[in-house]
């Protein structure tokens, strides 16, 4: 039986074209620069200097902190410099250049493909270890995976949710490597579950991705405790409270987490990158990363190393398109408009879209006619064209009683609105600044 | 300007004068306008009482008499114009409930004949621009010198004489409804006045 | 103060209905036509008036708690006597029996003594200038007030029945649009003369003044 | 006299008395302490009661004047401006003569000098597109040229210039009230000192990297080379950021500083055109002087 | 049922703002909040229902006297009074519906609805029962009035209205609006 | 790569929804009752239709063009949506003058006053009809005579008794005033519900023909312009409360068991001071629903975006008031038909509806 969530949600076309394409591993770029900071938290010091040699694997900048996470180099040459480098949006953030030269691993990593099922570390000794190995959340948020793993006192945990809803349109990185690493993904449920110390865990995979249903299903029959949970398609359903919603219909409740409602998320991808870490000492500085577009002549599903710029990527898809008007770090929804293609891949991307000049134009801007078809599809039932309005005044008060902080930026508001208003940037807008104002008063 | 200091004293004061001053000079424009005031009222019912009777040269206003209307519990009310001591004619306060807004009072003028003089519309409620039309012309011209005894009073729908007001039909049968009682009621009265006389 | 400008400012700068919007309840209910606007005008001016000229003279002899309650008995007074006098001279019905002046006004008579403007002008202005002054002030937002009623009332009737100060306009006017109509018969847009246009005349009457206010400023 | 006088008489006075009586003793029982501040503006108030100002009654009014920090928002449209001076007065509040500023905006990336290198095409305002993204030129310090502090300035002393993209502040205008300083996402408005005849010298850049880099963003940005910083008598410029920086209030505005920076970054408003030959330094100062002098005395 | 009839007719097809006129300047003036509106239509509730039964009393007096042409003077005087009263006693007995309510009631002595009120009482020559009912049920149609009314104005708020008509005109218009509305409910008893 | 990137924060897709295609829905709905109105009124119907929404269109274009000087967006379609509702909501046969007056007030009054689109608390198409209605209530009550074709196009004024008729409410209306029974009042008028269905009525242009008006709410519900939730609550509303009002008689004494009707005895004010048993008749609930422009008020006009609430929860409350108003409009009050007011009331409403009726937030505690 199909489940999803109830509230909100629209269906943008799918458009998954790299869904049948694998998983393909491609050459080392030059260079690669790699930011320090890649994850939510506090970013990383760097523990490496100009004209270093570094091996792949190697620890090179540190967690500062709980909510910080470790960064390893993911390709081995020297440090170049250590400089500031634009994010995505231009900014510039500090990063570590590296020249590539050969690629020598660690000693540590086990290089071997063959399937690990036994676990031998301890509840305690997992954490350490996913927390040592850098392991952030791939599911977007690249929240640093050892927090999350680490039930807090008081709370206890029920269910370990596998998220491999991948409800963005075009990306196709998680159900790639549903299909390909099902069994490792099973043994990293297994860590897991020891990790929070829960018996059971649910698959979530939408109606879309038949094929990634049925690979998991029979992946996991062998696991006691571990099953498969088909959802029907609907944006946002990746979300994390959409998705314990669908899966276990307990709502996360205003202002709280998962783990409140004995829930705790994981995306597939981070659970990969735990099995690889646990099973096989190998830190996370690779990741799969979908290369799409309706113009791009090969959509494909790349094994990429941490830092490799996004322009090396596309060229081996098969070039950047004459008409491209729009490069989109992530999926079409909540992915970000990088401003050019020298921006490196980091931990938290998923995919690269490319759009075609005709479409990465919004839509004109038309007055808010109080249809509510923005409400309707609000996933958190907000009522986004008020939120807006009221960001779009600077009504900061009236903005918290109306929950704008429990806006999870979906986008689904501004994607349905008839009126082409650009509701989510001034929720965002809002958000900030309702935010800056709790934080004030704490 | 400096303001007065408040004390008990003063303010008591204060406040006594200024009502003595303002109540004594009241009184005074009161027993003024007094006359003028009931002079005025009186006028107002003689005028409209004037518009629909004849020349007359008693005061109706204080020659009035009140009879049962023939709805049970209602009363209508008669005022008598006269000339030099004959009656020249009646002015009758009557009403109908079924009008558009409910309650409609006429003052119609009727010539001792019974024949209708003129018609005034003392209360209503009606629609502007709709039921109001009955104190224009082109509707209420209808009326006087009609003698309800040969004149069918009732819209023409209802196979009457009287043209009714465009969109009021309602209005205009409720007005016509008024009359009727009002004539009614005169004959009534005539009719036990003479049986008195008899 | 020039005495000259004291006077005028009623009229637009400080308008008690256009400007400060106090005295709404006389300025929609006795508006349904010009002749009634300026009658209602004309009776506040004359408390108005009154009131100030004896405030101004009172006012140093007015213990200051009991100041309010002592212009209160005052303008009531005058309130009263403006009543009693319209009561007994303009209550004489109209030749076909239409509603005397006094009945038109009715109830908004009593209520100039609520009237904030009455009461305003008095502590604020007559209680602290010469009696001159606010005799002229008095004059000046009185007329002010009349003038607005009265504009608001000629707007009304024309809109609404086709007239004004009584006089019909319609018969020429209405066949310029189409001489087949009712409309020749003078039927205005009624709307205008029942209380939904008394707000919507003055709203859009207020708004006007302001551009003008705004323009003339620049 | 008839018995109505009377009666008219004993009635009101009657009335009046007893209501005062009660009153006073009433007034007297129920006695509660509040601000004496509060009667006193409310006695300078017309007591209209009119609801004119948005506060329900003349009291509500002195109250809300009493307890805020400032008129904001609160006018008595009956009493005037008459009446809120002297509300003023009581609250001793018109003693705060600010030193007069005005806002200045520290950027001159207009189209020609910072030509653009993306197309933004998200929610036009500053404060959303510098959320995500530094600014479509490549300098991520410049003005974005939304117009935020267009918005933000109520008195109408702020506009963007089509032809440069860039504010411009109306130095009649402004009041130095600061809203546009608050606005401003990439924090590049500033208040400074009022000079004479509005006359300023300040550096146009906010941009801190290294020259360089800086100068292939926009063409006229400050490459923090520190010749202005050489050149001031004063002591007015301090370098920082890889900018220069120049104090209004120490600067004399000589304009040595001017023509030596090599991108033009540093401006100068409001000064009568150069004369060909350089002026002695004596003349500039001795001609500069009164006008520092006069600046508290003015406006 | 009577009374029933009388509380459905001034509330909804005569009501004292939108079709008699009365209490303007508070409609006008105090409409910005839906929260303010609230605690104005229970102030005025209060105070109307009390100064209409104190009037109905001086009434009594008046009319036994022949001097019913101190009516106005007679009613402003104790009303004034009586909303001064009430709010001395209230500021001290209950200062939390002092807050409330209390900063509503100097507006409130300057407000036609409540001497209006007194004197239709007296024009319709209620008795004392119909009259509380007639004063508490205009009231109702005050509040009415004016919480919807704030409710609409609070939405334009947000609403990009013209400049020219922003403020005060766009109030009235609205009122305009909305009697044309209530226009509806004519005759409906 | 010389062409400049652009960027925007997402979300970078859309729905590809617009004001304009909602609106052009609207009118294909609008459609089927408009071609009902043709084949009973003939020219008049396209006469008045295409005036009112022209007179719509140049207003709102003069205004923003010239008076408001924002960005005219007439190509938005929702001036002529209202022209169209407001050419539904006249009789045919209206003098130009009027129609065009009725066109200024709802687009001047009722739409660009609050800023245009999106802004205004009133439906202006009715704000424009109840201001006409008001004004001008001969013309406004008078309906034409449907002759097709032959049907005038526009009635003098002198021809307004002959050629005109009233609305089956209307009829009821007044025949109940002058103390008639309902069955008999129609059976004498000879209307039947295949009438009613197929628009065979007295009425304004748009309320005839029932079927044709839910051929328009199937096609708004399919594409997905409006939910079910306001027509749907309107509708049963007004069934539901017609029909106690209606089964209320058969406890009561005085029954008249016809195919349409009752009466009841009903407490009436009628006096200044006397309370008097009246007669009470009342026509069956499906006899309300398809008169009076039920049905295009709930399909058509109460569910317009601007003056609806915005949550369903919101939206049911709305329509079940719009109902009991309807009713007791129609029922107790001097008009006979009272969607338009009912309406407009609740429009009245609508924000204070918002304000404290709130979707169901996610996770609440
Ligand atoms: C300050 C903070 C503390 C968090 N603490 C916990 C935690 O204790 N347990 C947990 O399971 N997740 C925790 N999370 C993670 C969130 O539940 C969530 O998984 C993460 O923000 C990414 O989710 P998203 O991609 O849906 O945004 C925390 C997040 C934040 C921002
Ligand atoms: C609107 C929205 C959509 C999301 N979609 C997905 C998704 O499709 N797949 C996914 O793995 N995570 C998605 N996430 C992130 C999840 O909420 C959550 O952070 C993640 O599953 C937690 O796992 P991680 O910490 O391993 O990334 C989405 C988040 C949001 C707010
Ligand atoms: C707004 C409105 C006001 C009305 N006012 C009146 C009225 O004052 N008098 C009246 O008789 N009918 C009135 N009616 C009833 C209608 O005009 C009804 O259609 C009419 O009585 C029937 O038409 P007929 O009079 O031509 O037969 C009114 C109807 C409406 C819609
Ligand atoms: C479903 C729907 C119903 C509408 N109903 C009306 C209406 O009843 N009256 C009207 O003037 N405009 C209507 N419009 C058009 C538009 O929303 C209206 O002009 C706005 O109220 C103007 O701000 C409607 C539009 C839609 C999409
Ligand atoms: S972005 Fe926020 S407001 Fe918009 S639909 Fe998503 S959760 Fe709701
Ligand atoms: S979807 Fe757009 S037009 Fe509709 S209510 Fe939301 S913001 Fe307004
Ligand atoms: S917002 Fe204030 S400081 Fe800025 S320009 Fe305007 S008046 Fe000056
Ligand atoms: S100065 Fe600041 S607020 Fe003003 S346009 Fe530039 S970036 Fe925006
Ligand atoms: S005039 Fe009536 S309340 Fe002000």
């Amino acid at each position: 039986m199909l489940k999803t969530f109830k509230t909100g949600g629209v269906h943008p076309p799918e458009n998954k074209l790299s869904s049948k394409a694998g998983i393909a591993s491609l050459p080392l770029p030059k260079t690669v620069v790699i930011p320090l900071s890649q994850h939510l938290g506090v970013p990383s010091k760097a523990i490496v200097c100009k004209g270093d040699i570094v091996k792949t694997g190697q620890l090179i900048a540190q967690s500062e902190g709980f909510v910080s996470a470790n960064i390893h180099s993911p390709v081995s040459g020297v440090v170049t410099k250590i400089d500031k480098t634009p994010d995505t949006g231009g900014y510039k953030k500090d990063a570590i250049f590296i020249d590539v030269q050969g690629d020598e691993w660690i000693e540590t990593i086990d290089r071997s493909t063959e399937l690990n099922k036994t676990i031998n570390l301890t509840q305690g000794e997992i954490v350490k270890k996913i927390a040592e190995f850098g392991i952030v959340g791939l599911g977007g948020a690249t929240f640093p995976a050892h927090v999350k793993a680490s039930v807090p006192k008081g709370k206890t945990a029920e269910y370990l949710i596998i998220n491999g809803v991948e409800c963005e349109p075009y990306l196709t990185s998680d159900h790639a490597l549903m299909l390909e690493k099902a069994e490792e993904i099973c043994v990293g449920i297994e860590i897991m579950k020891k990790a929070i110390g829960v018996s059971k865990a649910i698959i979530g995979i939408e109606n879309n991705k038949p094929d990634a249903i049925d690979t998991m299903k029979r992946a996991s029959t062998g696991y006691q405790g571990t099953s498969v949970q088909a959802l029907k398609v609907k944006y946002p359903q990746g979300g994390e409270k959409q998705l314990i919603k669908a899966i276990l219909n307990r709502e996360v409740p205003s202002g709280g987490l998962p783990i409140d409602i004995g829930a705790v998320v994981f995306n597939v991808g981070s659970i990969f990158a735990v099995y690889e870490a646990i099973q096989k000492n190998k830190p996370l500085f690779e990741r799969v990363v979908t290369v799409t577009g309706k113009e791009i002549a090969k959509p494909s599903n790349f094994k990429v190393r941490i830092g490799t710029p996004i322009s090396y990527l596309i060229d081996l898809a098969g070039g950047m398109p004459e008409n491209t008007g729009k490069i989109i770090y992530g999926g079409p929804m909540m992915g970000k408009a990088a401003i050019n293609t020298e921006i490196p891949v980091v931990k938290g991307c998923s995919g690269i879209l490319l759009v075609s000049s005709g479409e990465s134009c919004r839509k004109a801007i038309e007055p808010c006619m109080r249809c509510s078809k923005c409400v309707s599809a609000c996933p958190m039932g907000l009522e986004p064209y008020l939120l807006a309005v009221l960001g779009e005044k600077s009504m900061f008060d009236r903005l918290e009683a109306e929950k704008v902080m429990d806006c999870i930026e979906c986008g689904s508001c501004s994607y349905t609105c008839p009126s082409g208003r650009p509701l989510l940037d001034y929720i965002r807008y809002g958000k900030t600044n309702v935010g800056k104002i709790i934080r004030a008063r704490k | 300007m400096a303001k007065k200091e408040s004390t008990f004293n003063n303010m008591l004061i204060t406040l006594l004068v200024v009502t003595l001053t303002a109540s004594g000079s009241l009184g005074f424009v009161y027993q003024l306008t007094k006359d003028a005031i009931a002079q005025a009222e009186a006028n107002k019912k003689n005028l409209a009482i004037k518009r629909v009777v004849p020349e007359f040269n008693n005061k109706p206003s204080e020659e009035f008499f009140k009879l049962p209307s023939e709805t049970p519990g209602d009363t209508i009310c008669f005022y008598v114009a006269k000339l030099d001591s004959d009656t020249v004619g009646y002015a009758v306060e009557t009403y109908s409930k079924n009008a558009f807004g409910g309650l409609l009072k006429l003052l119609v003028g009727f010539l001792p004949d019974g024949t209708i003089n003129n018609i005034a519309v003392l209360e209503h409620k009606e629609t502007p621009g709709l039921g109001t039309k009955m104190t224009e012309e082109k509707f209420s011209s209808q009326f006087p010198g009609k003698n309800p005894a040969k004149f069918i009073l009732k819209v023409r729908k209802d196979d009457g004489e009287v043209d009714a007001i465009t969109a009021s039909t309602i209005t205009s049968r409720a007005y016509c409804d008024a009359v009727q009682r009002g004539y009614n009621s005169l004959k009534q009265h005539q009719n036990t006045e003479k049986g008195g006389e008899q | 103060m020039n005495q000259w400008n004291n006077f005028l400012k009623g009229f637009i700068k400080e308008n008690p209905v256009f400007v400060f919007v106090l005295g709404m309840c006389p300025t929609l209910g006795t508006t349904g036509s010009a002749i009634n606007g300026l009658g209602m005008g004309l009776a506040t001016t004359f408390v108005l008036v009154l009131s100030n000229v004896f405030i101004s003279l009172l006012a140093k002899y007015i213990p200051d708690k009991v100041r309010i309650p002592s212009y209160i008995v005052i303008i009531a007074s005058f309130v009263t006597i403006v009543d009693l006098l319209m009561k007994a001279y303009t209550n004489t019905p109209g030749p076909n029996g239409e509603p005397s002046l006094y009945d038109n006004l009715g109830l908004f008579i009593p209520l100039i003594v609520v009237n904030c403007i009455v009461l305003g002008r008095a502590e604020a202005f007559a209680s602290k200038n010469s009696v001159t002054s606010s005799l002229v002030d008095g004059l000046g937002i009185g007329l002010g007030f009349a003038f607005a009623l009265t504009l608001l009332g000629a707007i009304r009737e024309i809109l609404g029945s086709m007239s004004v100060f009584g006089w019909k306009i319609a018969e020429g006017f209405a066949q310029l649009f189409n001489p087949a109509t009712e409309y020749k018969q003078g039927d205005g847009m009624i709307a205008f003369v029942l209380a939904p246009g008394a707000f919507l005349a003055l709203g859009y009457l207020i708004a006007f003044m302001n551009i003008i206010k705004k323009r003339y400023a620049k | 006299m008839s018995m109505i006088i009377v009666y008219t008489i004993a009635t009101l006075s009657g009335i009046g008395v007893v209501s005062a009586i009660v009153l006073y003793f009433v007034a007297q029982k129920f006695k509660v302490y509040e601000d004496p501040r509060i009667d006193e503006v409310e006695n300078s108030l017309p007591a209209a009661n009119c609801g004119g100002c948005g506060y329900a009654g003349c009291r509500n009014f002195a109250e809300a004047c009493v307890k805020s920090e400032t008129f904001d928002g609160l006018y008595c449209p009956v009493g005037g401006n008459d009446v809120m001076s002297k509300a003023a007065t009581i609250l001793g509040r018109n003693a705060v003569e600010k030193e007069p500023q005005v806002a200045v905006l520290l950027c001159n990336g207009h189209c020609d000098a910072s030509p653009k290198t993306n197309i933004y095409n998200g929610a036009t305002t500053c404060a959303i597109e510098s959320a995500l993204y530094g600014g479509d030129t490549g300098c991520t310090f410049g003005c974005l040229g939304h117009g935020d502090c267009v918005t933000a300035c109520t008195f109408n002393a702020i506009h963007i210039d089509t032809d440069t993209g860039l504010p411009v502040v109306i130095d009649d205008k402004c009041t130095a009230c600061g809203a546009c300083v608050k606005a401003c996402p990439k924090g590049i408005l500033e208040l400074r000192k009022r000079a004479k005849a509005n006359r300023k010298i300040y550096v146009a850049c906010k941009n801190e990297e290294k020259g360089a880099i800086a100068k292939k963003s926009c063409a006229v940005a400050c490459i923090g080379c520190g010749k202005c910083f050489k050149v001031c008598p004063y002591e007015a410029i301090t370098m920082g950021n890889n900018l220069a920086y120049i104090d209004a209030d120490k600067c004399r505005l000589c304009r040595k500083c001017v023509s030596e920076c090599p991108t033009q970054s540093i401006i100068e408003v409001g000064f009568p055109p150069r004369k060909i030959k350089e002026e002695a330094p004596g003349a500039v100062t001795g001609e500069n002087a009164p006008a520092d002098s006069s600046n508290s005395v003015s406006n | 049922m009577e009374l029933i009839l009388l509380i459905i007719g001034t509330v909804f097809v005569n009501n004292i703002v939108l079709s008699q006129f009365l209490g303007i300047c508070p409609f006008i003036g105090v409409s910005g909040r839906v929260n303010t509106s609230v605690g104005m239509s229970a102030a005025v509730a209060f105070v109307m229902v009390l100064a209409t039964i104190v009037t109905y009393i001086i009434q009594l007096l008046l009319d036994k006297l022949g001097i019913a042409f101190m009516q106005t003077v007679t009613y402003i005087l104790v009303i004034a009074a009586l909303v001064q009263m009430v709010e001395i006693i209230l500021k001290k007995v209950s200062p939390a519906l002092y807050s409330a309510l209390g900063i509503f009631l100097p507006l409130i002595t300057t407000n036609c609805a409540i001497l209006g009120v007194a004197i239709l009482v007296y024009q319709k020559e209620f008795t004392l029962l119909p009259a509380v009912v007639y004063a508490f049920s205009n009231a109702l149609g005050f509040g009415l009035a004016l919480i919807t009314f704030s409710g609409i104005r609070e939405q334009l708020e947000l609403a990009n209205i013209p400049n020219g008509v922003k403020g005060v005109p766009i109030a009235f218009i609205v009122a305009g609006i909305l009697a044309m509305a209530f226009m509806g409910f004519a005759n409906i008893v | 790569m010389d062409k400049l990137i652009t960027v925007s924060p997402s979300p970078h897709v859309h729905s590809g929804q617009s004001v304009s295609k909602l609106m052009y829905w609207v009118i294909i709905a609008m459609l089927p009752a408009f071609a009902v109105s043709v084949y009973f009124f003939g020219i008049g119907a396209i006469y008045l239709t295409l005036l009112s929404v022209a007179s719509c269109v140049f207003f709102e274009y003069i205004i923003q063009k010239y008076l408001l000087k924002t960005p005219v967006r007439t190509s938005d379609g929702s001036a002529i949506v209202t022209g169209m509702l407001l050419a539904f909501n006249l009789p045919s046969g209206l003098p130009p003058f009027i129609v065009i007056v009725g066109a200024l007030v709802a687009i001047g009054i009722g739409k660009m006053t609050f800023g245009g689109l999106g802004n205004n608390p009133f439906n202006p198409a009715l704000v424009g009809r109840v201001f006409l209605l008001l004004s001008f209530p001969t013309r406004m009550t008078k309906y034409p005579v449907a002759e097709g074709f032959g049907t005038p196009m526009i009635i003098p004024s002198e021809a307004l008794d002959a050629s005109t008729g009233a609305t089956p409410l209307g009829i009821i209306k007044e025949g109940i005033k002058s103390g008639d029974g309902i069955g008999q009042i129609l059976q004498s008028e000879g209307l039947s519900y295949t009438d009613l269905f197929t628009g065979n009525i007295g009425g304004s242009l748009g309320e005839i023909a029932a079927s044709a008006l839910l051929i328009g709410f199937a096609i708004l519900l399919i594409k997905k312009v409006i939910t079910w939730h306001i027509p749907v609550s309107v509708m049963g509303t007004v069934l539901i409360f017609t029909g106690i009002l209606w089964l209320f008689g058969f406890e009561g004494h005085q029954i008249v068991l016809d195919r349409t009707g009752i009466s009841l005895p009903l407490l009436q004010y009628t006096d200044k001071n006397t309370l008097e048993l009246v007669p009470f008749h009342m026509a069956d609930p499906l006899f309300h629903l398809l008169t009076g422009g039920l049905i295009l008020g709930a399909v058509f006009m109460a569910t317009d975006y601007v003056t609806s609430p915005m949550t369903s929860k919101g939206q049911l409350i709305f329509g079940v008031g719009i109902g009991i108003i309807t009713v007791l409009i129609r029922v107790f009050g001097a008009y006979p038909e009272g969607v338009s007011f009912a309406i407009l009331i609740m429009n009245g409403f609508t924000p204070l509806i918002n304000r404290y009726v709130k979707p169901r937030r996610f996770g609440k505690i």
